[in-house]
This record gives C-alpha cells, sequence and structure tokens, in this order.
C-alpha cells in the first residue's frame, strides 16, 4: 500500500516536473517533448490506478501520436522559418 | 490514494491552463492545453479508482461471479478512453491550424492574429 | 505582468474550487449501480472479459461511435485546412530527410510485424486490455514509419479512404442491423455471445473493435497523409 | 413512426460514405448530402406531427439495454421542433454553401452532415457524458467549417474557437465525473435536483451549466463566437446561430431542469446581462455579420434567461420559449443568407438588395421577426411572457427585456433605414438558388406566424380579414399603382360600411376618421403613376391596424392592433426621401411606447386570458394607478405629448406628400383613442396623492403651448405643421383630462377638425411643394394666382384651425370655453388660452408666406397642384363648411353618448343652434353675419384697389451691401425674429438635449465595452475564464 503510494507520489512528481519544463523552457521543442514524458509518466500512473487500457492508450496516443505531430509541424515550421 | 492523484490531475489542469493563457506561441500554447487534457485524464481515471480491486478484467483471478465486488468502476475509464481519443483529434486539428496560421504571417504569436476585432 | 497576475488569481480561484472537488471527495467503497450492473452483466450479456471494453463498444457504443466521428472529423479538416496547396507528386514535404538505408530495410522488416501487433490488441481487445483504439494508434504508427523511411512515397488515397468509409460504415451498419435484429441500436447480440473468453465470442464486439481500429489507423494515417502532402510555403 | 436514432444514423452514413465517392463527383457528392439532410428533416418533421398531435415522448435505448446503463435518447416535442429546425437549417444552408462545398469537396460536406448529426444528438441524448461528444463533434465541426469562407481572418477565427472548446472541455468533463460519482449514473435523469451548492453535487453540477453557458456565447465573453460570425461564410453562420445556438439551448433546458429550480436564478441572471450587453455593444457595430453576430448573442441570452424563468412560465414555457427560439433562428437564418447576396459589408451596402422587392419584404420580416414584432411567433411569446412576468411580480425581468429589445430594434432598424436610403457601389450578386433559400425561410417566416397565432389562446392575427387584405396587397405588388389604390379605397369603405352600423358613436367617430377618411386621403394618392412599389403594403398593414384597433375587444387585440399599425406606419414614414433618421425615430418612440402600454396591460390583466378592455375598470386599486400610469404613457407617445414628442416632427415633415396627412391626420388620432378607452375604463386614478387625470390635464396645456410656439419658429412648411400638430393633440389631451362632457366634446371635435384641416393643410402644401420643389416658406411667395385652388383651401384650413368664425374650429373654441369654465385648472388653462392666438401667428404665415407677395422668377412657370391632390382638398373644404354650419349631425349622437357616460347634458341642442349654461352659439347666424362682413370688405377692398402700386420683383436698392446669406434679404425669413427674441427660450431643445443625451450615453458605452474585443485568442481565453470566476465568486456569495 506504502508502496503504492510512493509510486503515485513519484510519478505524480515526475508529471508536475515535466509540465512545469514544458512551461518554463525555452525551446518548443522541449516542451513537445516534456509534454510527451508527462503522458508517459501518466501511463504509468494509469497501471497504478488499475486502468490498464487507459494506459496504454495513453502511451500510445498521448505520449506517442500526440508528440510525433507535434515534432511533425514543428519541423516544417523551422524548416520555412529558415527560408 | 485517489484523492492524492486527483491533487496531481488538477494540479496539471491549472498548470496548463496557465501556460495556455500566458504563452503567446501558439504552439505552446497547444502543448499546455495538452497537458491541462492530461490532467483531466488523471482527475477522472483517480475518481473511479478504488482501494484494494482490480483492473475491470475478468479473467481466471477475478471470476465473473465475484466481479462485483473485486473490481474497480469501469466507467471513468470509458470516459477516459474516449476523452484521450478526443483529445488527440482536438490536438491534430489545432496544429494543423497552427500550421496554416504560421504560413499566413510567418509566425507564431497570437497577437499577430488580431484582425477581428470589436 | 499584471495580467499574468490576475490570470495566476483567476486560476488560485478556480484551484479553489478544484480542491472543494477534492476535498469533499470520499472515494466509493462499493461500486455504484451502473458500474455494479456492468460488473454482473458482462459476461452474461456481452460476454466480453474485459468490462471496459464491453461498455465502451455495447453499452456507450454510441459514445464510441461519436470517438470514431472524431477522428474522421479531424482528419477531414486537417486535410481542409492544409488543401490548399498540395505538393506535386514524388518531392516530399516532410520535415525530414529522405533516410537511409537502414531504416528503410528496417521498415520493411518492421511492418508486417507492426500489423500484426496492431491486429492482434484489436482483435483481442474484449479479452485483455486493448482494443480498437490502441491497434488502431499501433497501425497509425506503422504509417508513421513507412512515412519515415520513405516520405517521398505517398500512400494509397484510395485505400485510405476506402477503409476509412468502408469502417465507418460498417459501424454504423452494424448499428442498424442491431436495430433490426435484436435490442437496438449496436445491440451486442446481433452475433451469439460464443464461449466465454474465446476470440470469436462477445457478440460483434471483436468485429466493431476491428472497424474501429482500421478506421482510426486510417484517420491518422489520412492526417499524416494531409500534413505530408501539403507543399512548402 | 421510424425510430428517431436513424436521423443519426443516416447523417454519419452518409458522411462516412461520401468518402467512397471519386474525389472528381462533387456535384454527386452534394446531392447525396442534400439527399440525407432531407430525409433527416423528414424524418424530424414526421415526429414533429406525430408528437403534436399528443403522441407521449418516446424513448430510444441504445445497445439493448435499459437507461442508465447504455446511453438513451429522447424524442419530445420539444427535440422534434429543434431537430426540424436544425435538419430544415442545415438543409438550406447546404444550398446556400453549394459552391464554397463543392470547392472544397466532400470533406467539408461530411464535416456539415456531422454537425449537424451532432446538433441533433445533442438534443435528443439523455446522457451527459454522451453530450460531452457531440458537443466535441459540434465544436470541432465548427471550427472546420469557419474555412467555407474565403476571408483567411476566418482561420484564425477558426483557431480561436478552438481554444475555447477546450476550457469547455476541460470544466465539463471534471463536472461530468464528478456528477458521476455523486449519482452513480451519467444520465440526466438520474441528477437528482440539487440546491446551488459549492462543494460535491452542487460544485459538479456548477461546472457543468457554466460549460454549457459558455457554448451560448454569452456576452462579454463571447468574442471568439463574434469573430467566427464575422469571418466565416454566412451560409455556415446561420446553422453556427440558428442551429447550434437551439441546440445548445436545449442542452440547457434539459440539465437545467434536471438540476432544479435552483439554478433558474443565474440562468436568468446572465442570460439577460447577454441580452442588454451584447445589443449596446451592437450599437456601434458597422459590419452586418458582426452585427447579426451581436444579435444572435443577444437572443440567445433572451432564451437563456426564458429557459432560467420556466418556474414561471409553466405550461406556457414551451409556447414562449419555441416562439422566441423559432423567431430568432428563422429572421437570424434569413439575414445571414441574404448576406450572401451582398457583396460588401457595410451596413448601408445592404441599399443593394432594393432591386429585388421580394428580397426588401424579406429583410423587413426578419427584423419584425427579430424584434417580436406581430403577425410572428415572437410576438405572441413576448405577449405571453409579459403577461407571466407581470403576473408573479418580476417586473425587473420584464423591464429589462424590453430594454433589450429595443436597443436591438434600434439597430436592426437603423440598418433597415440605410438599406432603404443610402447608395452603395457595390451592385447584389443574385443567384437564384441563394434568392430561393432567402424565400423559403421568408415563407416559413409566416407559417410559423399563423402557425403560432394559431396556437394562441388570444386569436391569431393572420384569421382577421384587414390583416389578410394587407397581405393580398403584398401579392398584388406588380399591378399598376392606380388599380392598387382603387382596391385600396373599395377596401376601406367596405370596411366603414360593415360597421358603420355597428359601432358606439364615439366608436364610430374614430372609425369616420381612420377608415372613411383614410379613403378619402388615398384619393390623393391617384396622382402616382407606375407601380409605386412598396407604398400599400405598408399603407395597407396600417390600416389594418387601425381597423383591429377599433375592432379590439381584448388587450391582446389592441396590442396586436396598435404594433401592426406602427410597423405599418413605420414603413410608410420611411419612404420619404429624407426620412432616414425621422422614420428610426419614429420607430424607436412608438415601440418604447408599445412597450410601456404592453407592461401596463399585462400588469392590469394579472394572469387572465384573454381580459376584455372593458375590465380595466375593475383592476384592483394597488395597481390601478400604475395601470393608468404606463397606458397613459404609452398613449401619449402616440400623440407625441411634450418630451416624447420629438420624433413627430420629422417623421410627418419627411413623410411623402399623400403619407404626412395619414400619419398626422389619422394615426395619431389613434393615440388619441387609446386615452379615450383609458380614460373610459378607468376614470380618475391618483398616485401617492397625485391626481393623474390633473398630469395629463397639465401636459396636454404645455404640449399645446410649447407646440405652438416651436410652430412659430419653423421655415419648412411642412414642419410648422408638424409642430402643430403636438399643439392640436395637446388641446385634445387636455380636453379629455377634464373629465367632463364638454371636454371629452371637445376632443371628439378636435378628433374630426384636426383631421380635416391637417390633413388638407398637408395635401395643400405638398401640392406646393411638387411645384416648387422647396418646403421652405421663404423661397415661396405670391402662389395665388397660380394655385388658387391650392389657395383656397389653405385659407379654409387657417380659418378653421385656427378656432375663428365661422368655420367649425370656432365650433370648437366654443365648447372649449364652456368645458374649462366648469373646471377648475386655472394654470393650464392660461397656457392653453394663450396658445391661441401664438397659433394664429403660425397659420398666418401659411398663407402670407406661401400665396401672397412677390412671385419668385423661378416660380413664374409653375402650375395648379395635381387634380388628385386638389380632390381630397375640395372635399374638405365642403365638409368644413358643411360642418360649420350643421355641427349637430354629427356632435349631436355623441353628446348624447357622452351623456350616458358622464350623466349629465349641458348642450341644448334647438334646431341647428346650440345652447349651454354660458351662452349660445348658432352656426349658421355666425356664417350669414360673416359671409356679410366678409362680402361687405372685400367690395371695399376692391373699390380701392387703384390705389396699389406695383413693385417690380427686383426693384431693391441694396445699399453697397452684398448679403452673406441671399436667403435672409427675403422679408419672410426669419420672420418671427422678434418674438423669437422674446419666447426663444422656449425653444431650447431641453428634451431634444435629455433624448440625445440619453442615445449619446448608450454608443459611449457600447464604443467603451466592445474595446474588449481584442482580438487576440489569448485574451478572449482569459476573459472566458474570468467569466467563470466571476460567475463562480458571485454565486458562491449568493449562497452563502
Amino acid at each position: 500500500m506504502t508502496l503504492l503510494m510512493l509510486a503515485t507520489l513519484l510519478c505524480g512528481a515526475g508529471m508536475i516536473g515535466a509540465a512545469l519544463v514544458a512551461l518554463l523552457t525555452r525551446q518548443t521543442a522541449t516542451a513537445v517533448l516534456a509534454a510527451g514524458l508527462l503522458s508517459l509518466f501518466a501511463s504509468v500512473l494509469f497501471v497504478l490506478l488499475a486502468a490498464p487500457d487507459v494506459a496504454m492508450t495513453e502511451a500510445a496516443i498521448g505520449s506517442g501520436l500526440t508528440t510525433f505531430l507535434f515534432f511533425y509541424v514543428l519541423g516544417r515550421i523551422r524548416r520555412e522559418d529558415k527560408k | 490514494m485517489a484523492q492524492v492523484s486527483l491533487l496531481i490531475g488538477f494540479t496539471l489542469i491549472l498548470l496548463g491552463l496557465y501556460g495556455a493563457l500566458t504563452n503567446r506561441d501558439i504552439l505552446r500554447m497547444i502543448v499546455s492545453f495538452t497537458i491541462a487534457d492530461a490532467g483531466v485524464n488523471v482527475v477522472l481515471v483517480s475518481v473511479g479508482y478504488m482501494a484494494h480491486r482490480t483492473a475491470p478484467i475478468l479473467d481466471s483471478a477475478v471470476p465473473a461471479g465475484q466481479a462485483a465486488a473485486r473490481i474497480i468502476d469501469p466507467v471513468p475509464q470509458v470516459l477516459v478512453l474516449t476523452a484521450i481519443v478526443i483529445g488527440l483529434g482536438v490536438t491534430a486539428l489545432m496544429l494543423a491550424y497552427a500550421y496554416r496560421l504560421f504560413r499566413l504571417r510567418g509566425s507564431l504569436d497570437i497577437s499577430q492574429f488580431m484582425d477581428l476585432k470589436w | 505582468m499584471i495580467r499574468n497576475a490576475l490570470i495566476g488569481l483567476m486560476l488560485f480561484i478556480l484551484g479553489s474550487a478544484f480542491l472543494t472537488l477534492t476535498m469533499g471527495f470520499e472515494p466509493a467503497t462499493e461500486l455504484n449501480r451502473t458500474a455494479a450492473y456492468y460488473a454482473t452483466h458482462a459476461q452474461e450479456e456481452v460476454g466480453a472479459q474485459n468490462v471496459v471494453t464491453a461498455v465502451l463498444i455495447t453499452w456507450r457504443g454510441l459514445d464510441t461511435l461519436g470517438e470514431v466521428t472524431v477522428l474522421f472529423l479531424t482528419a477531414a479538416i486537417v486535410s481542409l485546412v492544409l488543401s490548399r496547396s498540395k505538393a506535386p507528386k514524388g518531392a516530399s514535404g516532410s520535415g525530414f530527410l529522405p533516410s537511409g538505408e537502414l531504416l528503410t530495410t528496417g521498415t520493411k522488416m518492421l511492418l508486417p510485424l507492426i500489423a500484426l501487433l496492431g491486429a492482434y490488441v484489436m482483435a483481442n481487445g474484449h479479452l485483455t486490455p486493448g482494443g480498437g483504439f490502441q491497434g488502431g494508434a499501433i497501425l497509425a504508427s506503422g504509417a508513421l514509419l513507412m512515412l519515415l523511411a520513405d516520405p517521398s512515397r505517398r500512400f494509397g488515397h484510395k485505400i485510405i479512404h476506402r477503409v476509412e468509409s468502408a469502417s465507418g460504415l460498417a459501424f454504423v451498419g452494424l448499428g442498424l442491423l442491431g436495430m433490426l435484429f435484436a435490442g437496438g441500436f449496436l445491440d451486442n447480440k446481433l452475433l451469439p455471445l460464443g464461449q466465454f473468453g474465446a476470440l470469436f465470442s462477445a457478440g460483434i464486439i471483436p468485429i466493431v473493435s476491428v472497424l474501429i481500429g482500421l478506421k482510426v489507423g486510417a484517420e491518422f494515417a489520412s492526417i499524416l497523409e494531409s500534413l505530408e502532402e501539403t507543399e512548402d510555403a | 413512426m421510424v425510430s428517431s436514432i436513424l436521423i443519426l444514423a443516416i447523417g454519419l452514413g452518409t458522411a462516412f460514405g461520401l468518402g467512397l465517392l471519386n474525389r472528381r463527383r462533387a456535384v454527386l457528392a452534394l446531392g447525396l448530402t442534400l439527399g440525407a439532410l432531407g430525409l433527416m428533416a423528414a424524418m424530424a418533421v414526421g415526429w414533429l406531427i406525430v408528437l403534436a398531435q399528443g403522441a407521449a415522448p418516446v424513448e430510444i435505448y441504445t445497445a439493448g439495454a435499459e437507461p442508465p446503463f447504455a446511453i438513451n435518447l429522447r424524442m419530445g416535442l420539444m427535440e422534434a421542433g429543434a431537430i426540424t429546425l436544425i435538419t430544415l437549417t442545415g438543409l438550406l444552408a447546404v444550398l446556400a454553401l453549394r459552391t464554397a462545398l463543392t470547392r472544397m469537396g466532400r470533406g467539408s460536406m461530411a464535416v456539415v452532415l456531422v454537425l449537424i448529426m451532432a446538433l441533433s444528438g445533442l438534443v435528443m441524448t439523455r446522457d451527459v457524458f454522451n453530450l460531452f461528444v457531440f458537443l466535441e463533434l459540434m465544436a470541432i465541426s465548427t471550427g472546420g467549417l469557419a474555412l467555407l469562407s474565403k476571408d483567411i481572418r476566418a482561420i484564425a477565427a477558426g483557431f480561436k474557437y478552438l481554444i475555447i472548446s477546450q476550457l469547455v472541455t476541460i470544466l465539463l468533463l471534471v463536472g461530468i465525473i464528478f456528477t458521476y460519482h455523486a449519482t452513480g449514473s451519467l444520465n440526466i435523469d438520474d441528477i437528482p435536483e440539487t440546491a446551488m451548492g459549492f462543494s460535491g453535487l452542487g460544485l459538479a453540477l456548477f461546472l457543468i451549466l457554466i460549460a454549457v453557458v459558455l457554448e451560448l456565447k454569452p456576452f462579454p465573453a463571447n468574442g471568439w463566437a463574434l469573430d467566427v460570425y464575422t469571418a466565416a461564410h454566412p451560409g455556415f453562420s446561420a446553422v453556427f446561430s440558428a442551429a447550434s445556438g437551439t441546440a445548445m439551448l436545449v442542452v440547457a433546458d434539459k440539465l437545467v431542469k434536471a438540476a432544479g429550480p435552483d439554478w433558474f436564478a443565474m440562468f436568468t441572471l446572465l442570460g439577460l446581462i447577454s441580452f442588454i450587453g451584447a445589443n449596446i455593444v451592437a450599437l456601434r457595430q458597422d459590419n452586418d455579420r458582426r452585427l447579426l453576430g451581436y444579435s444572435s448573442v443577444g437572443q440567445l441570452g433572451l432564451l437563456l434567461a426564458v429557459i432560467g424563468q420556466q418556474d414561471v412560465l409553466g405550461e406556457g414555457y414551451l409556447y414562449v420559449a419555441g416562439g422566441l427560439v423559432l423567431s430568432h433562428a428563422v429572421a437570424k437564418a434569413g439575414l445571414f443568407w441574404m448576406s450572401i447576396m451582398v457583396k460588401a459589408r457595410g451596413l448601408s451596402d445592404w441599399a443593394a438588395i432594393r432591386v429585388r422587392p421580394p428580397l426588401v419584404i424579406a429583410f423587413a420580416t426578419f427584423l419584425a421577426m427579430l424584434t417580436g414584432l406581430p403577425p410572428f411567433p415572437g410576438f405572441y411569446a413576448k405577449w405571453e411572457l409579459a403577461q407571466v412576468l407581470a403576473t408573479t411580480d418580476r417586473l425587473p425581468i420584464l423591464a429589462a427585456i424590453l430594454i433589450g429589445t429595443l436597443i436591438e430594434a434600434v439597430y436592426l432598424f437603423r440598418w433597415f433605414g440605410m438599406a432603404m436610403k443610402r447608395e452603395t457601389d457595390t451592385p447584389l450578386g443574385p443567384k437564384q438558388i441563394d434568392c430561393m433559400v432567402v424565400l423559403i425561410t421568408l415563407a416559413a417566416a409566416f407559417g410559423l406566424g399563423a402557425l403560432w397565432g394559431d396556437l394562441s389562446e388570444n386569436g391569431n392575427l393572420f384569421a382577421t380579414v384587414p390583416m389578410l387584405a394587407a397581405l393580398f396587397f403584398l401579392a398584388l405588388e406588380p399591378m399598376p399603382a392606380k388599380l392598387k389604390n382603387g382596391l385600396a379605397i373599395m377596401a376601406l369603405v367596405y370596411w366603414f360600411a360593415a360597421h358603420a352600423g355597428v359601432y358606439d358613436p364615439m366608436r364610430l367617430i374614430f372609425l369616420l376618421v381612420m377608415i372613411l377618411g383614410g379613403a378619402v386621403i388615398l384619393l390623393a394618392s391617384f396622382n402616382e403613376d407606375g407601380r409605386r412599389v412598396g407604398f400599400y403594403p405598408p399603407a395597407m398593414l396600417m390600416y389594418a391596424g387601425l381597423a383591429l384597433l377599433l375592432e379590439a375587444q381584448s388587450t391582446f387585440e389592441f396590442f396586436a392592433a396598435w404594433e401592426v399599425m406602427t410597423l405599418g406606419s413605420y414603413f410608410l414614414i420611411l419612404r420619404g426621401k429624407q426620412s432616414e433618421p425621422h422614420a428610426l425615430s419614429y420607430m424607436i418612440f412608438s415601440l418604447g411606447g408599445a412597450f410601456v402600454l404592453l407592461s401596463g396591460f399585462a400588469l392590469a390583466a394579472d394572469g387572465v386570458t384573454p381580459f376584455p378592455l372593458s375590465a380595466l375598470s375593475l383592476v384592483p386599486e394597488q395597481v390601478a394607478p400604475w395601470v393608468f400610469a404606463l397606458l397613459a404613457v404609452g398613449f401619449m407617445t402616440k400623440t407625441a405629448s411634450v418630451g416624447v414628442h420629438i420624433w413627430l416632427p420629422g417623421a410627418h415633415a419627411e413623410a411623402e406628400t399623400d403619407v404626412s396627412p395619414m400619419v398626422s391626420g389619422i394615426l395619431l388620432k389613434a393615440g388619441l383613442y387609446g386615452l379615450v378607452v383609458l380614460l373610459l375604463a378607468m376614470g380618475r386614478q391618483s398616485l401617492h396623492g397625485v391626481d393623474l387625470v390633473n398630469v395629463l390635464a397639465w401636459i396636454g396645456a404645455i404640449s399645446a403651448f410649447v407646440g405652438a410656439v416651436l410652430a412659430v419658429f419653423q421655415e419648412d412648411a411642412k414642419r410648422l405643421l408638424a409642430y402643430s400638430s403636438i399643439s392640436q393633440m395637446g388641446y385634445a389631451l387636455f380636453g379629455l383630462a377634464l373629465m367632463n362632457h364638454l371636454g371629452w366634446l371637445l376632443a371628439v371635435m378636435f378628433v374630426i377638425n384636426h383631421y380635416v384641416y391637417k390633413s388638407m393643410l398637408f395635401l395643400a402644401v405638398g401640392g406646393v411643394y411638387k411645384r416648387t420643389h422647396t418646403k421652405l416658406m421663404y423661397k415661396m411667395g405670391g402662389l395665388i394666382t397660380l394655385m388658387p385652388f391650392t389657395f383656397v383651401s389653405v385659407l379654409v384650413g387657417i380659418i378653421a384651425m385656427s378656432g375663428v368664425p365661422p368655420l367649425s374650429g370656432f365650433g370648437g373654441r366654443w365648447i372649449f370655453y364652456n368645458a374649462i369654465l366648469e373646471t377648475d385648472l386655472r394654470l393650464p388653462l392660461v397656457l392653453i388660452f394663450m396658445s391661441g392666438p401664438v397659433g394664429f401667428l403660425y397659420l398666418f404665415r401659411l398663407i402670407h408666406t406661401i400665396f401672397l407677395g412677390q412671385l419668385k422668377d423661378e416660380n413664374h412657370q409653375i402650375k395648379e397642384a395635381p387634380i388628385w391632390l386638389l380632390v381630397p382638398q375640395m372635399i374638405f373644404v365642403a365638409f368644413l363648411i358643411g360642418f360649420a354650419i350643421v355641427p349637430g349631425l354629427v356632435l349631436q349622437r355623441v353628446d348624447r353618448f357622452l351623456g350616458t357616460v358622464f350623466g349629465d347634458q349641458p348642450l341644448i341642442w334647438h334646431g341647428r343652434a346650440v345652447e349651454s349654461a354660458f351662452g349660445n352659439w348658432n352656426p349658421v347666424a355666425i356664417m350669414v353675419v360673416i359671409v356679410v362682413i366678409f362680402v361687405t370688405l372685400f367690395g371695399i377692398l376692391i373699390a380701392k384697389n387703384h390705389d396699389a402700386v406695383k413693385v417690380k420683383q427686383f426693384n431693391i436698392v441694396f445699399s453697397a451691401e452684398r448679403p452673406y446669406r441671399p436667403e435672409t434679404t427675403h422679408f419672410a425669413w426669419n420672420f418671427f425674429a422678434p418674438y423669437r427674441r422674446a419666447m426663444g427660450f422656449m425653444e431650447m431643445p431641453l428634451v431634444t438635449r435629455f433624448w440625445g443625451g440619453v442615445s449619446e450615453a448608450l454608443s459611449g458605452t457600447a464604443e467603451f465595452t466592445r474595446k474588449l474585443y481584442s482580438g487576440n485568442g489569448q485574451t478572449y481565453a482569459v476573459q472566458v475564464i474570468l467569466f467563470v470566476v466571476t460567475v463562480y465568486l458571485i454565486a458562491l456569495g449568493g449562497v452563502a
């Protein structure tokens, strides 16, 4: 029980930390990565909260596809910005 | 346990909102919204959490007869699944808009897009 | 600065509302009547081991249909947003340079595996964690990989759109069949429930799962396609 | 009926299926989209018919399980109505959007289908989370469809919209999950009635409800929505306003119903703020689409408030809310679709529609509908609403709603005025289909009006002969004017003949003046050639209102007739060349007056429906004075009593030649009729010890005096006549307020006389204007030889009017002096006495400056006025002389009737002579004496004529001075300068300045407030959160 609690707290700290990084960093790319990391932490938290389905989805969609989409758009914007 | 994760979720929502309301960069606003969305998802799942119970899957460990006493509430999880997918959709859409807006002005600063007012 | 302080203050008040909710929150000790119903009826009425999938696809099937529609809508609109400028054939619009031999070969090897995994996750949604959405996302990541490996290669538009439309139509059609032959829109008992725990069981859930998976994968591929085909400014 | 889930399935299935089509088959895809929407609409209509016939609402279960375990939908009357509206709007919108949709391809069509499907789903679903899913679908498709516009700013608007919907999502989801936690169910029907509280379920419900309110774009947290309205394709804006708005209202309704009456106050307050705020801001708006956006926001606010009032509306709730929703939706959609054809965005660019009369009719109809004028559903709804709010002592809410409506009317009718009177460089881009879409909407507007009238317990305006006649003239528009004029006269004469025998003498007098008098004035309209498009429908609408006014037995009928009359006369006045601002101020004052009447009637009825006018005498003592005061103010607005008179001079002076006598000679009498009805029923009332009737007498006296003084200083002949009307109506008001037999007889005399000589003078001056092309008197002069008939009619007119013997004006004065000798109102009496000679000052100018003196060079060639203008004048001349000789013909009957009212008989009629306590009046003898004197004097003058010396026009020596302004050298210019020095202070535009201040203040507020809408999407998001937090704090304070 306490172990579960500890893991939860750790996850929470990780998420909030990632969120802060995402908010405070100057680099958009870092922010996107931090948000992806946050999603990963979230899926761990979901496992802890006995929600494996949600965890899978969050991992695949939240940290996977979303992050990729961000990078994709970011990449294009950067390249065009340079022109 | 549930309260702790609720707090985590709410904190994420507020952090996300703060970011979305203070960052002028459109992409950063969208990132902030995904953080807030993650927070909402955590809140939803936390509400369904019940201590000392297992995930809502009826395998050999949890026979159907005992299910009502052994599993946690599946409904919030279902809602979160839906919410995550919808969140992806909205994020993708906002990103496409952001890209279009960027091509319009060559800038991602939201205060550049104030042609419509009053 | 004043603006940020104001925003902070506002969020503080909002936070205090959230705090009230948290403090007043008492975790349930018993399943409420809805959840209890699901827990006790999942086996006999739906025949799915994974209660989440059972709820998602059967009892809250209309939500799921709506959610698939959200992705459909997003794909359609993303293509509208970006449609003004299409890249000429063969030219890459992606932000990534053509990749090396390794990635290309690796992709060719990985792709069947990814597809298989996706199919597995989809088809087993009623038994284990996973289901249409997760499987669809896995398929989508396959498409992504393809794109990374060979950005200049076009997806088969037609195939994507056909899959997108056909799976959606089939979903709606299944729902309507449920009205005709069973208890209502998207009623699971359209097909026999089969043996509890088997792959081909749980009524239409596996079929719907696969349809959802295909649809999600196709929609995401379509979004990627739209992004990909946009010409550089 | 087929299951209503098919409506969703068809929409969704078609949207998915479109992807199977070949990309190039855009037209086929459009056809499929239309077909699907048509099918959906047909099903909705089918359900509506079944449910309207009393079938019970149907629950649709999905997944073969009962709620709350599976999602269920409900199809009830409200749902069926809303979905019918939504699907039909969608259908027409696709037609309107066809070009954009085919350009963007099948994907865009799929999005439209999904949007309409989602809106229908929102309406039907009974599950909160399902609601959320549909809401997201709505938000996403809205964000996407904003792109259909060619305006690139639409991209930013769509993005702003998405930002806000993210915020809404967050609030909604948190609210939903805690509601689920508290109730163990996601079904709306399982939400227990919850007190407004700020913990647990109460707070969760707060979050859900506020999220729904946000989707209704509440002022001031709505900049994002306005940007969408401004930039989106109007074909889509119609859906955004009409269909999405309706769906969200239904959602708000079902959620708040579940949450219980504790939340109604919040909805009402937020709704009213939105209604008034948005309308004020709209005052400063000059982009048509954004203006419509503000109006949409306002209307949704009004409806939110109505949802909040459902506790008192009871069974009438659906009727009221439905009437308002439909009025808003149909009118707004129609206007947005019209704006497709108008190619430039300024308000005055709508002048382009003038080339297509049907579009003008549509424009007018939609505006009338939005303002809640008859015969449209909003009118019936507003009446019902006012009744209920007054009965339940919610007068502040009623006042707020009426003020908001009035502000809305200001900018809507200003817009109409601009469209009618200004010019634009951008021609109309009319396409057959766009016109068709608008005309279908127009037909729907009338259909709904008929339906709502049919459902009303107060009777259907469409079932009245005068209304039908007025509508008939709409159909006659392509005919030549002369034919229409003949028909109009026949119709009026017929109506008069059919009712003359039935009415009591008092009403008969008004019937005589309004209907038969109207027919006489219409003789002058034979002067017009061509088709005269846009004249007869409003004229007949006005006459229909007047006819119905006299027919009215209940307060509803009276009020409906009043509004019909106002609407018709507004369009009529607007026809004048320079009348744009004046018609607007006429409309605003009239509507304001009408709203005061509405409140008075509602207060009096206390929920009794229908409430007979005669029952006004039975109104309980504590409210009676208030009712009296409200009604009196309403009627005095129409008679242009001092204080609310500023609309009159412009409106009467700038109207067309044959319209001026109608609005002056006839329309003003409607106010008097109202006062007669009021005083007959309620008699004397006193409020805080003040005798209200005495107040009326004072107002009458002041109006009589001030009106006369102002008339003295006019240079414009028609304005002079207009100001004189204020004075004349003051007399009549004073007479009525004397509350005795003779006073009333005086008022009746004035009703007749004022009609006759004012119509006559307006026609005469109009004739002069037709020839000289000016209304400024100092530019005329010497016309006596060129226009002898006109001269005669002016001469007779001013003799009659100034009350000198021998004509009927003298009879009026005689009765009048008798009447005031019987009362003890000394001070106003002095004023009235003084306004007599002042009146003579201005009347004298009409003859002197126009017809006597030197003829101007440029006027040498002019001819007598057109024959058709002279015909009615000569009829009036004959009548005046006849009436002067035998006043008894009419007056005796009224006198007898008044005897039954006041129970006395101060006049004794001896054949043609009359005798009172103070003396006698023998009209024939007077006539003989005067004619003898006149002939004698005339003879002497002719005999002496050879003494006169003729002077040439330019036989003037300037003593080396060049006049700065040439007109100042004319002797008639500023004729009464000495008086101006003495009495000029009376001219000080106190009242004008007061009303100017009111309008300045409103417009300043608007200018200040709209700066909120900075255009920055992030600021909008901050505003939305601020809105939520503020409401939360206020509600928290309210609960604590």
